[in-house]
């Protein structure tokens, strides 16, 4: 099918139109509201996100028998893959906003910047999910990164926020640099810019033996590194750590999850179409070469995980261990893998914004974000603790819990790709992660408070919103429909 | 009616253990329980003489299936030949009288109820263990003694001695029973079933397939299997711990570790005889002739009443053994139930005298004391030194003898208690082998005549030693068996207030007396005589140094002439004749000479070892040591002429004590010794090895592993400088790594 | 549908007992031992229906459940599993009286995770899907952690990670292993994870599954995931510190079912699915062929050597354990009938034995707070029923014939013989062993001098003795009439010899 | 002028500023050697654009294009952060901002 004009791609454009509207007004009514307390900012935020939902469902459904289709003369493309992130990055988003909304960390005063940004964070990476093009790729890659920057400085008067800007800023704009490099080698080998034209270009031309092996791979490397920094892998992962711990929690949750799937999804689109082809894998062995990646990744993450005695910065290290666990899947090169990629996407993005929602009612309640804060929680808020084990229970893999179903996919795909040795470190690794995970369990259930004893309460809808997290966690992994993702994957590997 | 009778048998003890056993656990009394588990006993000794009409010459096994597995079945089952049931009555007899006995001896125990219904456990074990068909029956039967044994030693357990010495029994005798189950192992493995008799037993299978190349395999499953019967029976090296079981009350000694429990061993000796071979066989009598020996030397020098009968048993258990051994099968039954009845005789006396003197602790204590044997060590006893000079202290568990049963503080009890002294005296006789009118000596003539024939027809020098050995043993039997004799109830009373307060027992004591005195007369015992009655069973696989085949003990002809001489019994030595032109056939020449002279020599050395005794423990009314400080030189002088005091003082006696007190040193600390100390080494330093080996090595081991990877992360966190430029180093080297190594790739 | 629902009515009844408000402990302890007792009746009924004559499962249940990977919620029970299931049932009622009055806090909590631990179990000795049945081996986990880490003894929070630690590593490996078998058992599409099919699929001559390599590999890892629960040497540390950490309840479950699930697990996954596997393990040719029988010895020898060394009581029995649980892979590494039965045997009998064992020791400790061995001293004069159950308990426990623990030994070791002669010789030194270190535990706790401070020592309540009865007349039952559950197992382990003979 | 020197300036460009990025003790010339590995990019999409592409294909020059934009908007929110630090660290060290690490 042929890219459709910039006129025809607007209504289909609809999703990103709408966030990009949403976000201005949201900065209007912001102006217009006086009452620094109210909330309205926030529920416009949440409508946006909702009429953005229902724009996402249209356009998908609008191409329901058509397949895929290319937007804004081949820039972007509308699949199933993409739709599925949008749905995936719209509830990362609106949670953030319930976060936020409960969370007492952030300045009152900026709420309007703060949601806008929040609405223009998901934009971008709704892009991210979506182009094809490597200036696509560079632009929606960098948007992200450039809100992101501010958004986890976003607490003013906090030396930690600060610093943590600071780092990502440098960290980002080195390696997006770097990845920017590579792709300008990339566009100068191909000669294009559109991914999936780059694959046959490059093949071709390794064929005929015009461009050396070297040269795809520094291209590869370099571009490995700006996705690598996105998706926080080692060894591109440093700034992860400090930025999860020095941010907002709500905008750690969200990096952790949503930026890290617009990440994913960008990965797989990237590397799978723009080096899918069997002959570019045979000059360079990059699965291979992701192997190790998400080998140490995993490693690393969670050995680094081990001695953390803040929780944000144990679920950082956790979360640096799953990217490498989602990365087992990358290496596949089979709808099996992208499937289990996105399925454990979906069980991630529960049971890790769970846990992050957690952190913030502990940090608002007992004003602590370390592990003995969380000293005898089972006594003062024990719904909550248990919500918090189901949660590090799950992240460790532990049946019947949904992060257990998420590993059981991701290790068969790699298994049946005769990865034993990765499969292996991937479990060995998932056990060394109960250890950490454990450590806030025993201090939430065998350790006492001390002498303060205060039972903490929480609302109602604190509990519906913890429940919104809890019941996926436990029951997806038992729903068929979530098997299907291999499905989705068809679109962005290439036939072969 | 076998499998009814038999049944009613064992569920007669059975119930009675099944309802007093729990209500005595909660020490409450069922009423008149007692008698309801004697009654239980008699009727079960009815049954037994009602089976004696149903023995036939070749018995089947009554089984039934207890466990089928797909391929292999282990059977349950009854096998009843003559020695069956000779066994079942000596079993109910025995333990019929000391229920009776122990009504009297038991009254007021604090857990008497308790004590009857483990004696019915206990009673049930037994019989079970005598009428199984098999070996998995009999290896039930055989470890559920093990635990009466255990349960009625320690019946006493505030005692530290008697806790040591029930667990002390069942410790050893388990080691024993671990020889036995491997032996079953290997014949179950051979043969596909546990099962003894019938068509696919193991006898039948065994005769019929195997060659003279199994003979090793076979001898040592027979040595095997021997060795639950050196556990059982109390056999070197193994028989430490009866001694020390003496701990339990006496009617206890009497039943289980005299008359019944130890002779299961000998019981399954001879129930194994269709597969022993010339090899295992020689183990076991050498074992046999040797503990003989060695129990008895040690026996001459105890002053503990009921050690001394406790080695006794020990010493005709070897002999028994040795009977077995040497393929007199017959003859080791036969003083199997001889020593029963006499034996238990012995302890039940001794146990009268030791009831006569406890009853009057009881008096003096006004019955403040718990029970029975807690003694206050200086209340009634004579002055502590005699004490001090015990000979027993080879024992390391219970080496202080109590004053009831201390024979030095007996002495001229046989005016106090007559009917004590007369049946004690008759069971005497008949273990020292006097001849003729008592049964120990026809039993024990006749394993003296089997060994003699066997080591007369096989030319053997093994058996001619084997039969000096138990020439020797019953010498020395004699001996100290009348020097227990002498020393109890003759002489002077040497504790004369402990000597007033004795009394004769009550009836519930001495009726079961009277009747085992009886039975220690050969009449009773006649089934013994009839050759046809008990027969020995083939041994296909013992092959005689000139003789293919041989029937082993077939002729007792000797017995003949003895008794035409002294013209016991006509009818008898008929049927012994009948019996001997049945195997005349056998190819089994020249028992005569074998027998008479076998005889005579029992006899004198029988004779001198009671006249022995004599000089020394009656004549001697003097003690011995004033003998040293008190005679002048003319009376020295007037014993010197015959020199024999003096040559037993100052030889002989010294030589045999010193070698009795070698012996006793050699079991109790060399023997005791490596038993103890094999203990101790396990379980203090190879436990504790294995104990610290798995708390540092194996599950240091895994810590380590979790200190290492904790470690690991502790060095992986610390890359996290906190310092961007050096993340971003990192991001430049690992660049530049992945393109160098995926370059070289 | 039976079976279901005796599964998921402990879990139904957490849902219960979590609806219930705090404060009515009453309540909420006579909701848990009813939702207990219900399975048991049905247990019961399912013990008393099935149909002995037959090797094949019965009460079968199969309905698709993730059908992306052809994952089916396959339940039924066949000899072995209803002999434990029965096993399971009747423990839980028992747990839950033990637990009436020693769990001090949180009460709702516990029985909560007790009747989710219960679920577990029971899923899993009714599983036939490979997947559901590794679903509820990790099912157990989380319960138990919290049952250790949060009403355990002092050193509780060591002992918890340490077994879920331990265990957690156990399966990965087997999960691998899980997915290997998965991926090899067929084309994509037509991959199962059918337990049935499987067992058929690996007897298939020149099916993927049947090839030796791979079933060596995939043996080992199934094996380690299952010798870790067992616990076999030397994956055993975790055993005594969460034996003696654990509440006396969760140390009965403990050593009665979860260890069970090992050998279950050995018996229904790595003999009868990778018989050639096994074969190599156990063919007796070389140190491979006779590893698993030298761990079922080092098992025994060990464990009981380590008991002997133990001065605290429920170290001791914890140490027993391991030493029983050896014979139980001795036998099964004999893999003929008296073998492979007497391993079958073993399991039921140490469940219902070490329960008792716990138990008892359980009674103790909540009578005199602690549990030093030595520190006892002639309570046999002062409490005489507890003495007696005690002694009953340690006599079936060191093998006592007559009593349950001796059949299971007896036919392990006269199994074992067959192939093993050596070390099947040197296993019975633990028969020796045992005997000595119970005697000894009996003569410190019980025999001699009471000691002073504990005249008062009150006797056994009837509390305690309910939940000691049932299984000590189990106890003699199964040492009088083994047949009664050879009988529910004996075409099951026909079949199972059948498979392993047809290699 | 052929592409090479275009791509060994690029490279000599991207080298310095990474060099900058590594060594320089001022958030400021950080910031400029970020600028500088944008602007080796930029050099190198033009120069491709120029040499590797038919004529009527601009696709090269855009992203150049594109890439100033974002440098530049790079920039404002480095410097507005630049800014934050020195307020709350008190100076613009990168090494001074350590705080977060382990």
């Amino acid at each position: 099918m042929q890219p459709l004009s910039n006129i025809e791609s607007l209504l289909y454009f609809s999703p990103e139109i709408l966030l990009v509207i949403f976000a201005a007004a949201v900065i209007i009514l912001d102006l217009v509201v006086k009452d620094r307390e109210s909330v309205a900012v926030a529920y416009l935020s949440l409508v946006g996100c909702l009429c953005t939902f229902a724009a996402v469902l249209f356009t998908h459904f609008s191409f329901g028998d058509e397949g895929p289709v290319s937007l804004f003369l081949g820039m972007i493309r509308l699949d199933v893959f993409s739709s599925f992130f949008k749905v995936l990055l719209l509830l990362a988003t609106a949670a953030t906003i319930l976060f936020s909304l409960r969370s007492e960390e952030l300045d009152a005063r900026l709420k309007g910047e703060y949601y806008a940004l929040l609405l223009a964070i998901t934009f971008g990476m709704f892009l991210m999910a979506s182009s094809t093009n490597l200036l696509m790729i560079f632009i929606s890659l960098e948007t992200v990164s450039l809100t992101s920057y501010i958004l986890a400085g976003f607490l003013t008067h906090s030396p930690r926020s600060s610093e943590a800007a600071f780092k990502y800023i440098t960290y980002g704009a080195v390696a997006s640099g770097t990845m920017l490099f590579g792709l300008s080698l990339l566009f100068g080998m191909a000669g294009t810019g559109d991914l999936a034209q780059i694959s046959g270009r490059l093949t071709e031309l390794l064929a005929a033996g015009e461009i050396a092996p070297l040269a795809v791979l520094i291209a590869i490397t370099f571009v490995l590194a700006g996705v690598g920094y996105k998706i926080a892998s080692v060894p591109f992962h440093m700034w992860s750590p400090d930025v999860y711990e020095g941010a907002p929690i709500p905008i750690t949750a969200f990096l952790s999850v949503a930026s890290k799937s617009a990440g994913f999804a960008l990965f797989i689109r990237f590397f799978y179409a723009g080096f899918g082809s069997t002959e570019l894998m045979q000059a360079v062995d990059w699965p291979f070469m992701l192997a190790i990646v998400s080998a140490l990744t995993m490693t690393v993450g969670n050995l680094a995980a081990l001695p953390q005695q803040n929780v944000k910065r144990l679920l950082a290290y956790s979360s640096i261990a799953h990217g490498g666990y989602l990365l087992m899947g990358g290496v596949l090169l089979t709808s099996q893998g992208v499937g289990a990629i996105l399925f454990y996407l979906v069980v991630y993005l529960f049971m890790n914004l769970g846990a992050f929602y957690v952190v913030v009612l502990i940090a608002n309640e007992v004003g602590s974000e370390m592990v003995e804060g969380y000293r005898g929680l089972s006594s003062r808020a024990p719904l909550v603790a248990w919500a918090m084990v189901i949660f590090l229970v799950s992240l460790a893999g532990i049946p019947p819990f949904a992060g257990f179903f998420g590993k059981w996919i991701l290790f068969t795909a790699v298994l049946e790709q005769g990865y034993y040795w990765l499969a292996l470190v991937g479990l060995l690794n998932s056990v060394v992660s109960l250890y950490y995970y454990a450590r806030i369990v025993k201090a939430m259930f065998f350790e006492d408070a001390g002498e303060e004893t205060t039972n903490v309460s929480f609302s109602t809808g604190t509990f519906a919103l913890l429940s919104v997290f809890v019941i996926p966690t436990i029951f997806i992994g038992f729903i068929n429909i979530f098997y299907t993702f291999s499905n989705i994957s068809v679109s962005v590997i290439p036939m072969q | 009616m076998i499998v009814p009778l038999i049944s009613i048998i064992l569920l007669c003890p059975l119930a009675a253990f099944a309802v007093f056993g729990l209500f005595s656990l909660a020490n409450r009394r069922f009423p008149r329980q007692d008698y309801l588990s004697t009654v239980a006993m008699l009727a079960a000794l009815v049954c037994s003489f009602l089976l004696l009409r149903e023995v036939v010459p070749t018995p089947e096994p009554h089984t039934v299936n207890w466990i089928s597995l797909g391929g292999v079945t282990f059977s349950m089952g009854f096998y009843l030949d003559s020695v069956t049931v000779i066994m079942l009555i000596v079993v109910t007899l025995v333990s019929s009288l000391v229920h009776i006995f122990s009504m009297g001896y038991m009254h007021g125990d604090p857990r008497y109820p308790r004590f009857f219904a483990y004696l019915s456990l206990f009673s049930f074990s037994m019989l079970f263990l005598v009428v199984s068909d098999n070996l998995l029956g009999i290896y039930i039967g055989w470890e559920l003694v093990g635990l009466c044994s255990y349960l009625l030693i320690g019946f006493w357990f505030e005692k530290d001695s008697a806790a040591n010495a029930c667990k002390k029994a069942f410790l050893t005798t388990r080691v024993g029973d671990v020889g036995m189950f491997i032996g079953m192992m290997m014949l179950f493995t051979k043969f596909q079933t546990l099962s003894l008799y019938g068509e696919g037993g193991i006898f039948a299978q065994a005769a019929a397939q195997l060659s003279t190349a199994d003979m090793v395999w076979l001898s040592i499953a027979g040595v095997l299997i021997f060795c639950g019967a050196i556990g059982k029976s109390a056999q070197m090296p193994l028989h430490t711990w009866l001694p020390d079981a003496m701990e339990g009350p006496t009617p206890v000694s009497a039943l289980i570790h005299a008359a019944t429990m130890v002779a299961a061993g000998v019981y399954l000796t001879a129930r194994m005889f269709p597969i022993l071979t010339e090899t295992s066989s020689l183990v076991i009598a050498y074992v046999g002739g040797i503990t003989a020996i060695i129990a008895a030397t040690i026996a001459i020098v105890r002053f503990d009443i009921k050690r001394v009968l406790a080695y006794s048993t020990i010493s005709q258990l070897g002999y028994m053994m040795l009977a077995i051994g040497a393929g007199s099968y017959v003859a080791g039954l036969f003083h199997l139930t001889t020593h029963a009845f006499f034996k238990a005789l012995l302890f039940l006396g001794s146990g009268s005298v030791i009831h006569a003197f406890h009853a009057m602790h009881a008096h003096a204590h006004d019955d403040e004391h718990e029970h029975a044997h807690e003694h206050e060590h200086g209340d009634h006893d004579a002055p502590g030194h005699e004490h001090g000079e015990d000979s027993d202290s080879g024992h390391i568990l219970g080496s202080e003898i109590p004053p009831d049963q201390d024979m030095r503080n007996m002495g001229g009890l046989r005016r106090k208690m007559p009917i004590t002294f007369v049946t004690m005296l008759i069971a005497t006789l008949s273990i020292s082998g006097v001849p003729f009118i008592f049964s120990g000596f026809w039993s024990k003539d006749k394993i003296l005549a089997g060994v003699l024939e066997r080591a007369m027809e096989w030319n053997s020098v093994h058996h001619y030693l084997l039969f000096v050995m138990t020439l020797l043993a019953a010498g020395i039997t004699a001996f100290y068996m009348f020097r227990l004799i002498f020393m109890t109830f003759f002489g002077e009373p040497r504790n004369q207030e402990m000597h007033e307060m004795a009394h004769e027992s009550p009836l519930s004591m001495t009726v079961p007396l009277i009747v085992l005195a009886i039975l220690s007369f050969p009449v009773v015992n006649t089934l013994w005589f009839n050759k046809d009655y008990v027969k020995p069973p083939p041994q296909p696989h013992l092959h005689a140094p000139q003789h293919a085949y041989l029937a082993p003990d077939s002729k007792t002809g000797g017995q003949s002439v003895a008794l035409s001489l002294f013209g016991v019994s006509e009818a008898v030595a008929a049927e012994e004749e009948g019996g001997h032109d049945t195997h005349a056939d056998d190819g089994h020449h020249g028992h005569g000479p074998a027998h008479t002279i076998a005889m005579v020599l029992s006899i004198i050395v029988a004779g001198s070892g009671i006249f022995l005794s004599w000089l020394f423990y009656h004549r001697r009314t003097l003690s011995a040591e004033s003998v040293a400080t008190t005679f002048r030189p003319i009376y020295n002088l007037f014993w010197h002429k015959y020199y024999f005091d003096e040559f037993y003082d100052g030889v002989l006696v010294a030589l045999t004590v010193w070698k009795s007190r070698l012996f006793a040193q050699f079991d109790g600390s060399v023997v005791d010794g490596i038993v103890n100390g094999v203990g101790t080494v396990t379980r203090d330093i190879l436990a504790a090895f294995v104990g610290i080996f798995d708390n540092r090595v194996v599950d240091g081991l895994v810590n380590r592993v979790a200190q290492v990877t904790w470690a690991i992360g502790g060095k992986v966190r610390r890359i996290q400088t906190g310092a961007i430029q050096t993340y971003l180093f990192v991001v430049l080297a690992g660049i530049v790594l992945l393109i160098l190594i995926f370059r070289a790739l | 549908m039976l079976l279901s629902l005796m599964i998921f009515i402990p879990l139904l009844g957490m849902v219960a007992v979590l609806l219930l408000p705090r404060e009515s402990e009453e309540l909420i302890k006579r909701a848990t031992l009813l939702f207990t007792l219900i399975p048991l009746a049905l247990a019961v009924y399912l013990f008393i229906a099935y149909d002995r004559s037959t090797a094949g499962t019965q009460y079968v249940v199969n309905v698709p459940w993730i059908e992306a990977f052809n994952i089916q919620y396959h339940i039924g029970i066949d000899g072995l599993s209803v002999t434990l299931l029965l096993l399971t049932a009747l423990l839980g009622p028992i747990c839950v009286i033990a637990s009436w009055r020693n769990i001090e806090k949180g009460i709702k909590a516990y029985m909560a995770l007790f009747l989710l631990l219960e679920t577990g179990m029971l899923g899993f000795f009714a599983a036939l899907d490979l997947f559901l049945f590794y679903v509820f081996f990790e099912l157990t986990l989380l319960p138990m952690y919290f049952l250790i880490g949060v009403w355990g003894g002092p050193r509780r929070e060591y002992a918890a990670i340490k077994f879920f630690l331990y265990t957690l590593f156990g399966s990965v490996l087997m999960l691998v292993a899980m997915i290997a078998v998965y991926l090899n058992s067929g084309d994509p599409g037509a991959r199962t994870f059918d337990i049935p099919t499987l067992i058929a699929l690996a007897s298939t001559a020149g099916h993927a599954l049947n090839d030796l390599n791979f079933q060596i590999w995939v043996f080992l890892g199934f094996f380690i995931g299952f010798a870790v629960k067992v616990p076999i040497f030397p994956f055993h540390t975790w055993l005594p510190d969460a034996h003696v950490e654990a509440p006396t309840a969760i140390s009965v479950i403990l050593a009665g079912i979860l260890l069970k699930m090992g050998t279950y697990g050995l018996v229904r996954i790595n003999m009868a699915m990778f018989p050639q596997g096994l074969d190599h393990f156990t063919n007796g040719v070389g140190f491979w062929g006779n590893s698993l029988a030298l761990l079922g010895f080092i098992n025994i020898v060990y464990g009981s050597f380590c008991a002997l060394a133990q001065t605290d009581f429920k170290k001791l029995v914890a140490y027993s354990s391991i030493g029983h649980m050896g014979f139980v892979i001795l036998g099964l590494a004999a893999r003929n009938d008296s073998g492979i039965t007497g391993a079958i045997l073993q399991m039921f009998n140490h469940g219902v034995i070490s329960a008792m064992l716990f138990l008892l020791v359980g009674v103790l400790y909540d009578r005199a707070h602690h549990r030093e061995i030595n520190g006892f001293g002639g309570l046999g004069s002062r409490m005489p029923i507890y003495t007696g159950i005690t002694t009953l308990a340690f006599m079936a426990s060191l093998g006592l014939p007559g009593l349950s623990g001796f059949v299971g030994e007896a036919l392990s070791l006269l199994g074992a013989y067959d192939k093993f002669k050596m070390l099947t010789i040197l296993s019975t030194i633990g028969i020796v062993v045992g005997a000595a270190y119970f005697l000894w535990t009996l003569q410190r706790v019980f025999l001699g001098t009471l000691n002073p401070k504990y005249e008062e020592l009150p006797e056994i309540n009837g509390r305690e003795i309910l939940t000691l009865v049932p299984l000590g007349i189990l106890t003699i039952v199964l040492g009088v009439w083994p047949n009664f559950a050879i009988d529910m197992f004996r075409e099951s382990v026909t079949n199972l010899i059948d498979v392993l003979n047809a290699i | 002028m052929t592409l090479q020197h275009y791509l060994v300036i690029s490279a000599i460009l991207f080298t310095f500023g990474i060099f900058a990025v590594l060594t320089r003790r001022n958030a400021i010339s950080i910031l400029m050697g970020i600028e500088l590995i944008l602007n080796s990019c930029n050099l190198n999409f033009a120069a491709f654009s120029r040499f590797m592409t038919p004529p009527e294909d601009i696709s090269g020059q855009i992203i150049a294009i594109f890439g100033i934009v974002l440098a530049a908007a790079e920039a404002a929110v480095f410097l507005a952060i630049i800014l934050a630090i020195y307020r709350e660290f008190g100076s613009i060290r990168p090494d001074e901002v350590d705080t977060l690490k382990g």
